[in-house]
Formats: structure tokens, sequence, C-alpha cells
């Protein structure tokens, strides 16, 4: 799949189809990938296609003038295409080079797996469905699929559903949607006034990096809503008060754009379980409206549009 | 005064004895995070997995966000309340040589021409008990910025885990003074004290990770104007503030009156150079751009502070290289100049 | 009409349909329609040679289906334009593909089997709707035969009948046999007032159409008797109610306040069977005609028409006014007027008033070199504007567009403006930008939420 | 001792062409309803941002009443519509964080609905007094009063 992608990435830049090529590189840390943003032959051997390509790069194409080529996991694909419904971009202006994903490897599940730091470990392979984990003197085998993303379990499009070149054959979907919704569930079983407790305390973790914001590709404000300051909905400085609503109305302004990527919650410095509302958000608006992000993309946003039959039960 | 050791299962009746006259900040977890907290008195076994803080400890004497004053107005005038920190003393256990140094790095600044009452305050109530690195991290760089993992003349009370004991040097005169009023420790023996040079020393080697500095403030100049550089080097950044909230010696702020009616507070709250609303005022960030805000945070830390104090702010400790999201790493922007 | 077609300043598109509205107040763009009437306007000389010889005859929509036409035909005598057209459906030059008597025959040459459809697309300031209704169906009343029998008719075909230019020149005949009816019975309320069948709104004109059916019988049948099936008499306008009385009491018509249960033929009659509420009791009537008062109904394409236009309908097709009181011939769509009964049932007086009233309001607005608006209008500011359009999806009126402006480096740039002329401040564009850059004067976030504080306080 | 007196205080924000207007009419038509509400007009229901009901709880009101015309019968034509779909996944993310469902209401009421509004009111304040006054943003300090 990588030469694939080098020979396709080298060819796309040489005939000029392409301004920027859009991919992974090798990470400085340890086994994390980062993107690789080039305009130079010359580092298309430094691309990668591994377990580890976390990062959802359709962030790129609302930012970077000109024609792209990006490499798009199945998740990855949805936001770029729901990016095309919002007219951030233009479908004729990127190269879109499909990864079929049969998941990503949260590299924290993996630490508690092996119950090692991370530091100590050298080498680690993909075997079929185990990763062989080679640390310092010992090896340990994990399965693949306990340490991947949360996301990575619900996941119905593992390969992307929109693309110019797909680079692998087509991964059959891992739809274990109850290990999914797990979280989700377990959550909504808790009584509300614990729920909100929960809440209060995520948030007051909060330091307002805005990381959450800045890597979610649906997030394409020129300027936020809570950098107005006429009128100053929320304090640029943080309460959990503040925080929480920023959050709230953020769920609300991605919901129906969100293709569940997971990058806010995997970008989180202080680790706020961000993805629980999201993907809550992902179910409802699948189960009032039937309609998914970045599935079709002729299809209207689910916001700006509307049936005369939507659900209204709840409206007195 | 030489060293002092106190067995590591002896560390809670060490750690009593300071809780007397002292609030005992040390490495905890919570909500699934590693923070400096009040001690809860009993456990210890931050020793066995501590490597260290995300939120770097200026946040002890610099917090996120903090209340300067309220005001209100009454029927003479403006009252205002003022909301000092406390004077309450307290030992920060187990700060790493690289943080101890960015505390010393951010003194310059707030103890400078304009003197921060609220951070000095705190500073002087505070006695830090540093630990020196023996594991460090995959992303630690302070070697490069002369600073050695096992070693520190920033803290007050020096500790180095050797084995089954903890040796424990004072460093400062006051840390010196409280030691000689502890009761319950030993004196280490040379074979504890050439334990932890080689420590020192093997810790010191497994920093694989660094920045040349030679020559660097020239580089920087020359190559300031170098737009394609630094568009290139920004350009898979997502100009979040991580970078600059997690960083040890970021200190850029920014302050709000938050009014109603007719009373309000003052706010003094982080504030991030990577952010494209920073110094928006009156009008415009100058750095509209993103490469020129991340030409910017780069110069100040390698550049303009050196040229202001002497020092560059960047203490190795790998943070932002380690939370980025995107892995944006300042050994390789700054290697690549 | 006549005067209308001849005066300069109008242009009368007859056979013709819009087919598309866009821009707004004072530029509107339309396309329309002007569909091939096969007869070239220009050369015939209206002489009427080609509909007297035409060999068909289908029955006539003007007449309702009381009398005959021709497959090229003027609807009516007094049709403006007086040009024939030809009816694709039932002439045999389409039908079987030879005839030409009508081309033959045209001295002017004016016959063209090959015209086809012209599109027009114009610039228009404002637009009157005036597209009229429908009649309801009465066959879904199985009391009043269900459509079977022919001598149960709709008051508009009374109407036909009575008319001097009518298919029977004026003579009051029975459908069935041509006989002249002596004995006629008229059922009001035919689907009007009716939720369960028809609609729960009042015709509004049918009391007093019928009045007048009564009196016109009388005068053109001096013995005829005319009985009136009514639920209430609604005859509330100037003079309206001393007509009625003088309908009861000078031409003997005789009002039966009650409804009809069943109409059944015997003979060359029909039985027409009701109750009499007043007296509390069973009637039976011997008619030689039925006239049924059908409900106004709104023209059965009207949504699509309010679809092309932007304008609002109610729920049973009509259009809906901007305000029922203050602006009963606005719609919401500014630029775009209401006259008659497209909008709801109406009568002569009502629809000429509505009309004039509609007339006054365009030249009212063409008067002017600037319009005023209400000041409650959204406002983009596009230095801030990710370009999303979210709000250009939810704008009912189509107020937000896109523009093109040249930055002073030289630079192209688009960017989204609301027409103000348009917008008609609900609101919806602002709770839509998530980025909080449009703003609606007069409701801003910042007024509500200083509004909010106070509540809260 | 201080449930006692407590009073639910709560915000409506109604549009104005028709819940305005049937809450205009409950007063010209001299019908009551509880005078715990206090109301925000707006031109239309399409015109709430949910952020309007978060900064009410914010700010320490008990509930948030909002209302709009019958689908069907905007005076925008489609407000209402956009506005059932917001409000749709507003309900649900605040009820999945923990705010009780009783604190934020959505109704359609016309303008000739003067009863309706009166008890539409009426069940909501009663839905708000049930579940107690709001101190879901309240900070654990200051919750000693």
């Amino acid at each position: 799949m990588e030469n694939k992608l080098k020979e396709e990435a080298r060819k796309l830049l040489k005939e000029g189809k392409v301004d920027y090529i859009v991919g992974y590189g090798k990470g400085t840390v340890k086994f994390r990938t980062s993107p690789l943003i080039t305009n130079k032959e010359e580092d298309i051997e430094g691309l990668v296609i591994n377990p580890f390509i976390a990062n959802n790069l359709s962030r790129y194409p609302a930012e970077i003038k000109g024609k792209l080529g990006i490499v798009v996991k199945g998740c990855d694909s949805r936001s770029l295409v729901s990016l095309i419904q919002d007219n951030k971009v233009k479908r004729d202006d990127i190269v879109i080079l499909g990864v079929p994903c049969e998941g990503v490897v949260d590299i924290k599940k993996l630490v508690e797996q092996i119950g090692a730091d991370i530091d100590q470990v050298k080498e680690i392979d993909k075997e079929g469905d185990n990763l062989i984990v080679k640390m310092d003197g010992s090896k340990k085998t994990v399965l693949f699929g306990d340490v991947i993303f949360d996301k990575c379990f619900g996941c119905e499009y593992p390969t992307p559903l929109e693309y110019d070149i797909l680079l692998g054959s087509e991964v059959s979907p891992r739809v274990e949607l109850e290990k999914s919704l797990k979280k989700i569930k377990e959550f909504e079983d808790i009584n509300a006034p614990e729920r909100w407790r929960y809440w209060k305390e995520q948030f007051s973790k909060c330091i307002r990096c805005y990381a959450c914001r800045n890597v979610c590709p649906a997030c394409f404000c020129e300027r936020c809503f809570v950098d107005v300051n006429i009128p100053q909905w929320i304090t640029t400085y943080g309460s959990w008060q503040d925080n929480l609503v920023f959050q709230l109305i953020r769920t609300l302004h991605v919901a129906g754009r969100c293709s569940d990527c997971g990058e806010c919650e995997r970008s989180c410095p202080v680790g706020i379980t961000l993805r629980s509302l999201q993907r809550k958000m992902v179910e409802e608006v699948k189960g009032l409206f039937n309609y998914e992000t970045g599935v079709d993309k002729d299809a209207p946003p689910v916001f700006t549009h509307y049936e005369a039959t939507d659900p209204e039960e709840f409206i007195k | 005064m030489g060293y002092k050791k106190i067995k590591k299962d002896q560390l809670n009746t060490f750690l009593s004895e300071l809780s007397k006259d002292y609030t005992v900040v040390l490495p905890s977890r919570s909500g699934g995070q590693v923070v400096f907290a009040p001690w809860d008195g009993k456990n210890t076994d931050f020793l066995d997995w501590y490597k260290n803080t995300i939120i770097p400890p200026k946040a002890l004497f610099f917090p996120p966000v903090e209340e300067m004053f309220r005001f209100r107005k009454g029927e003479e005038g403006y009252e205002i309340e003022e909301l000092m920190p406390d004077k309450r003393q307290q030992i920060i256990f187990g700060i790493r040589p690289c943080d101890a140094r960015a505390l010393k790095i951010i003194d310059m600044l707030f103890a400078d021409t304009y003197k921060d009452p609220y951070y000095l305050r705190r500073r002087e109530n505070s006695l830090l008990v540093g630990l020196s690195c023996n594991e460090p991290c995959d992303t630690c760089f302070c070697a490069s910025l002369d600073i050695s993992p096992g070693q520190s003349e920033d803290v007050d009370i020096l500790c180095t885990d050797v084995s089954d004991n903890l040796l424990i040097e004072a460093i400062s005169e006051k840390g010196s003074n409280l030691l000689s009023e502890m009761s319950g420790l030993s004196d280490a023996g040379s074979e504890e004290e050439s334990k932890a040079k080689e420590m020192r020393k093997s810790a010191k080697e497994k920093i694989a990770r660094q920045i040349n500095l030679s020559g660097l403030q020239e580089k920087m100049r020359s190559n300031f104007e170098n737009r394609e550089y630094w568009e290139k080097a920004s350009k898979k950044c997502m100009a979040c503030g991580i970078c600059t909230y997690v960083c040890p010696t970021c200190h850029c702020f920014d302050i709000n009156d938050e009014n109603r009616k007719k009373e309000g507070k003052r706010v003094r709250s982080w504030d991030s150079c990577k952010f494209p609303l920073f110094t928006r005022m009156p009008m415009e960030n100058p750095r509209h751009e993103k490469w020129r805000r991340m030409r910017q945070r780069y110069h100040h830390k390698f550049e303009y502070y050196p040229m202001n104090f002497g020092t560059i702010a960047c203490t190795g400790c790998g943070r932002c290289i380690r939370e980025c999201p995107v892995n944006v790493d300042v050994t390789e922007i700054i290697g690549g100049i | 009409m006549v005067e209308s077609s001849q005066n300069e300043n109008i242009e009368i598109l007859t056979y013709s349909e819009v087919e598309e509205v866009s821009g707004y107040i004072g530029n509107f763009d339309v396309r329309i329609r002007k569909k091939a009437r096969l007869v070239d306007m220009k050369k015939c000389t209206g002489c009427g040679t080609c509909y007297q010889k035409c060999p068909v005859k289908v029955p006539s929509e003007f007449d309702m289906e009381t009398g005959m036409r021709k497959a090229i035909y003027i609807p009516f005598p007094q049709a403006v334009p007086n040009v024939p057209v030809i009816d694709k459906v039932n002439c045999r030059m389409f039908t079987k593909g030879k005839c030409q008597i009508c081309q033959k025959l045209c001295q002017a040459e004016a016959v063209d089997y090959e015209q086809e459809d012209e599109v027009i697309e114009d610039k228009f300031g404002a637009i009157v709707v005036a597209t009229g209704y429908d009649l309801f169906d009465a066959s879904v009343y199985g009391e009043y035969g269900g459509g079977r029998f022919k001598d149960v008719i709709s008051g508009l075909q009374l109407e036909r009948l009575i008319s001097p230019a009518g298919p029977t020149g004026g003579h009051i005949v029975r459908p069935s046999d041509g006989k002249e009816p002596k004995n006629v019975v008229f059922i009001q309320c035919v689907g009007s007032r009716d939720p369960e069948k028809g609609f729960p709104y009042c015709s509004s004109v049918c009391c007093m159409y019928t009045a007048k059916h009564a009196v016109l019988l009388k005068e053109h049948i001096p013995d005829v008797q005319t009985n009136i099936f009514y639920m209430d008499i609604r005859s509330a306008g100037k003079n309206y109610e001393q007509f009625v009385q003088r309908t009861m009491e000078q031409y003997g018509a005789l009002y039966i306040r009650g409804r009809v249960s069943k109409i059944y033929q015997r003979g060359d009659k029909l039985i027409v069977k009701g109750a009499d509420t007043l007296a509390g009791s069973q009637v039976e009537v011997e008619a030689d005609l039925v006239v049924l008062a059908t409900a106004i109904t709104a023209r059965h394409d009207s949504k699509e028409l309010a679809k092309i236009l932007g304008i609002p309908y109610d729920q049973f097709g009509f259009f809906t006014e901007l305000h029922p009181k203050l602006a009963p011939v606005e719609t919401v769509t500014s630029g775009v007027f209401l006259a008659g009964a497209c909008q709801s049932p109406k009568d002569i007086p009502d629809t000429v008033a509505a009309a004039s009233g509609a007339a006054v309001k365009v030249a009212a607005l063409f008067s002017g070199d600037f319009l005023s608006m209400e000041p409650l209008v959204s406002t983009i500011d596009t230095s801030v504007c990710s370009m999303c359009k979210a709000c250009i999806e939810v704008c009912p009126y189509k107020a937000i567009q896109e523009e093109e402006i040249t930055l002073r480096d030289g630079t192209k740039k688009k960017q989204l403006k609301v027409l103000e002329s348009v917008c008609h401040g609900c609101g919806a564009c602002v709770s839509t930008c998530r980025s909080s850059c449009i703003m609606l004067k007069g409701m801003t976030d910042e007024q509500i939420f200083e509004e909010l504080m106070a509540v809260a306080q | 001792m201080e449930e006692t007196k407590w009073e639910p205080k709560v915000v409506g924000f109604l549009c104005h062409w028709c819940s305005y207007a049937g809450a205009d009419l409950t007063g010209s038509a001299r019908m009551e309803y509880p005078h715990n509400i206090r109301i925000i007009r707006v031109p239309c229901s399409g015109r709430i941002d949910p952020m309007f009901i978060l900064r009410a709880l914010q700010n320490g009101l008990d509930g948030v009443l909002v209302s709009g015309c019958h689908p069907g019968d905007c005076h925008y034509q489609s407000g209402n519509f956009h506005a059932r779909r917001k409000f749709a996944v507003t309900r649900k993310l605040l009820e999945y964080v923990g705010i009780e469902p009783e604190r934020v209401q959505f109704s359609w009421v016309a303008a000739s609905e003067g009863p309706k509004m009166a008890q539409v009111v009426k069940e909501f304040v009663e839905g708000v007094r049930k579940v107690g006054p709001n101190r879901l943003f309240k900070d654990e300090i200051k919750d000693g009063e």
C-alpha cells in the first residue's frame, strides 16, 4: 500500500495534477505519525501508511491553497465529503488517495495492554490480527482488535466512500456497534445529576487550548463563536461552566457534520472524553433524521434542510 | 552539608513531617492525568510511575485563570477588593530539574522591571523539592540546553531515587535550613553518593534527542525573513494552543474585565501566541498568518529571550513535542534553521 | 380586457406559463413559456373562418362543457387576443396526420403546425398574482347523484346557459333533453362549509349568485319555481340583504333551510329529498333541474406556482397574504402581490378592490427612487464569514446572494451579501451561522442577551 | 426553609407571529397563567440559538420555554421547520449531559391558541417546580447557601 501511495503521489506531483501531497510521514515521537505536506518529489519517500496513522488530514484542504492530493482513511473521507457539502472544499481541487483502514492503534490502550511505558518499546509489527510488541529483551503479543481506538469498533465505512485512487483492497466493516456504543450506553444509565457532575469534573480540567476545535475538520469558521466579544457569550478564560457551554455549543455546531474521527478526544492534552459527546450526536442525528455525515456528497447538509415529517413528539 | 537519605518506604513519615508547616503538593493521578495536587497524606507510590505532568508546574505560580481583583461601584466611587494569593507556605515535591529551571526563567520576567505580585508571592512562599530523572522520556532534550536530568541548582532540595533509598541533598540555604530541622533522615554513605552520580551520568546519556544551539541566534536572525522556511515548517500546525499551554516557560497572558451592572472583576488568564486573536487589540493581530505566529514563538524563545535576559526560554522538557496533535517538533524546526 | 390590450404600457401574454422567478423586488428575473398556439399572432386577422370550418367538435371548457367548441378555437367571442389556438390533443392534423382545412382556408397564412414554444426571459419590478380559482368537483356527493345525472349542474354551468353568448344563446334548457325547466332546485354549500367531504371554509359568493340565478331564471321563464336549500344566508355586503329579500318576495324564490339527503331520477324528473329544519319536516321536490353551488377551491396547481414565486399558501392551496388585516394584498415575498380568488374566495367587488390595491401598491413601489423597508434585516460581516453558505440554504426568501468584489490589490474575492429589500428579518440565518457573523438588526444576539440578563437578575 | 419560599423563574422565547400573539391573547382573554415566566420576543423560532437556552440556564434561570408557530404556519415559511431539527438534537444533548429535560420545553402555540399558551406555561412551570431550583451551573463552594 505504501509503495503504491508513493508511486501515485510522485505521479501526481510530476504530472502537475496537484500542487501538494498531504499524507502521513514518520513522526518524531515513538510510533506516532505526523502529517507530511509537501510539494517536492524528494519528500515523497517519507510517506508512510501503518496502523498508527491517527490524524484526520481532511482539515488541510480548507486551509492550503492549491490542488491537493490527500491521503484519507474511511472516517477522514467522510469529513472531506462533509466539507465538500459545506462549500469549503471543491471536489475538483483534490485528488483523494483512499486508504482502506482496519483500524488505528490507540497508543494509550496499547500501553495499558503491555503494562509498560511506550518509551520502552522498541518495535511494533502487525502480523495478521496481532501486534507483536518488542521491548528491551522481551516480546509481547496483543490482539490488534483490543488496542484500536473506540471509534474504529463501530466503523461502518472503513474503506473511503469517496476517492480517486484506492490504495488497497476494500476492507469489510468491523461493525462492533455495541462495543463502540458501550461507553455511551453505560453513561446514559447513570442518573442525571451524576452525569452532570461527570462533565463538570471533565471540564474543570479544560485549559482552553482549543485543540479540540482546531484539529476538527468541521470547525473551519474564520472566527469561532467563542471569539466573538460583542456579545461575549463565553469568557475567553475558562471556568468549568464556560468550558462546558463552549463544548456543548461546539458539539451542536458540528452535529451532522461530525464523522466521528475522534481527533478532538485524541488531541485533548488533559484527556477530556470529548468523543462521547460527538458520538452521541452522531447517533441522534442518524436516529432522528436518518442522516450520516459524509456518506453522500450530493445530500443537503442535515441542519440546513428539513422534512415536513421530521420528528416532533418532544414538542408540546 | 552532605547527602541525607531516607528509605523509600519511610517517605510517608518525611512528607507528614513536612505537612505540619507546609502544604505539600506532589504528583498525583486525577481524572486520568498526572497533576501536582495537595498530598492526600497516604500515597507515596508516585515514585513508581511519575515521569512528569502534562500541565507544567508554572500553573502553581501562574494559574491558568486568576482573579486579580473585584470592583464595585459604591456611593463614593469604586470599591476595590484585592485578591492576592494567601501567604500559605507550600512545598512542591517532585519537580523535575527542567521545570525548576523553567521557573528560574520565568522569574526573570516576572521579577524584572515589572514585579508581578501574584506570581512573586507564591514563589516566595514556596520551597521546591526536586526529583532527578533516572529514566528520561523519549521526547526529552534538556541535555542540549545545559540541564542535567539528574542534577539541579534551581531547587531548594534535590532528591534522587537510588533503588531502596531516596537520596536527599540541600541545594539552597532555605533547603538546608529545612533539612536540618527534619528528623528521620540519616546521613548517606559514599556508596549511595557514587550510585547517585552514576545514575545521573547514565540518565544524561540516555537522552538521545538533541537541539543544535551553536550560533543559533545568528542563524535565526538571518533566517527571519525566510518566509518559505517558516511556511513549510508551519504547514501542518493546527494553530491550537497546546504547545504554549504545556510549555513550562510560556507565560503570555490576557487580562479581561468582566462587568455586570455595577460590579465586576479583573481576570488574568493564559493566552497563546498561536491564536489568531492573540494581541488583537486595538485592531488586528500583526501576525495574522500561521507561519508568522509560529516564527514568533520560536524567535521569542530562542532569540528575543536570550537577548533580554541572557537565557533561552526552553528547557527541553519535550512536552510540546509529545502533546502536539500533529507532532510539530521544536528540535526539527530549530535544527532546520 | 380589450382596453387593457390596447394600452401601450400593458402587454398581455395569454396561453403562457411562468416557469421560473428569481431575483427580488424591483429586479425579478422571470422566465415565461409562451406556448405554441400554432397560429401566427402577427398574421392572423381574426376573421374566424378557420374555426367555422373546422370539422372537429369537442366540449367547450369555457362553457363548462355545456356546449361545444372546435379543435381550432377562441375560448369565447370576446377573448383577447382574438387569435385562435389549435388544440393539439383533438386536432385531426395531430391525431390522424391529415386535414389541414384551417391552413388551406386561412387567407392570411397564419396557421403553422410546426410552430414551437417561445421562451421569454425578462426583468420585472413586481408581480401580481391573480390566478383565480377552480371549482369543487361535486361528484364525491353520492346523495346528489355523484355526477350521474345530466340535469344536476353547477352554478357556473347555469351561468353559461343564461349567458346570451353561451351555448344556448341565453335560452335556459335542461342538458338532458333541451326542455325548459319549470321547477329548479338550488343546493348551497356543496363542498364548502363541509370539513367531512370538502372544505371547512365558506365560498363567500354562492349565496349571492344563487339569489341572482333565481332572479334571472324568473325573468327568463316567468312560470318557473325556484327552491333553494341553504344552511344560512350570508348576505353581508352593501345592498346584498335587500337583494336576497327581493328574490324571495318579488321573484318568489322558495328558501328552504336544510340539507338535501338524496336526489334520484323518476321519469324525466329529479326527485330531491331533504329536510326543512325551520318547519321541522321532510320535503320532497320534483325538479327539472338541480343547480349545485359548488365550492370555490384553489387552483389545482397553485402550490407549484407558490414554489416558483416563493410565497406561502394555506392548507387549502390559497396564497397567504402578508397580514390578514394590515397587509391583505402583499405577500411575504416583497414585490409579489395578490389579487382575487387565488388568495381566498372573493366576490367581484372584493376582487376589484384587491386588484386596485395591488395595482396601487405596484404603482407606489415604482414611483419612488428608493425603497423603504422594515429596518429588521440581516447584515453579514464578510471579514469573518467562512463562506459555508449555510445561510443561503435556510433563507426562505433567497435574500442572501454571492457576489464577487475586487480588493484594493486587484484580486477578486467572493463574498455574501444580504439583499436588504428581500430580507424579512426572520433571523433563521443568524442562528444557522455558526461563527455569528450574521447579525439581525434590531434583534441582535447582544440585544437578546441583554434581555436575558435582565430577566435573569 | 428556602425551599418553601422558592418560586421557579423561567424564561420564554416566543416567536412574534404565533406564540407571542398567543400569549397576548391569553392576557386579553383574561386567562391566567403562572407569573413565573418572563417572555422574550424573537421574530421567529428559527431565530433561537441553542446558545440562548444554555445561557439562560447558566445565568440561573430555572427553565427555558421555546415556542413557535405550528409546522406549516411559520410566518417566514420555514423557520420553525429548521428550528425543529435544531431543537431535537439540542434537547438530546442537554439531556445527555445531565440537564433535567423538564427544564427545557418546546411548544407550538398559534396566535389563536390563548388557552393552550396558558396550559403550556402552567404545565411547564409545574415541571420545573418538580425538579427544583437550577443549581446546575453553581460552583460547589458557593452551594453552601
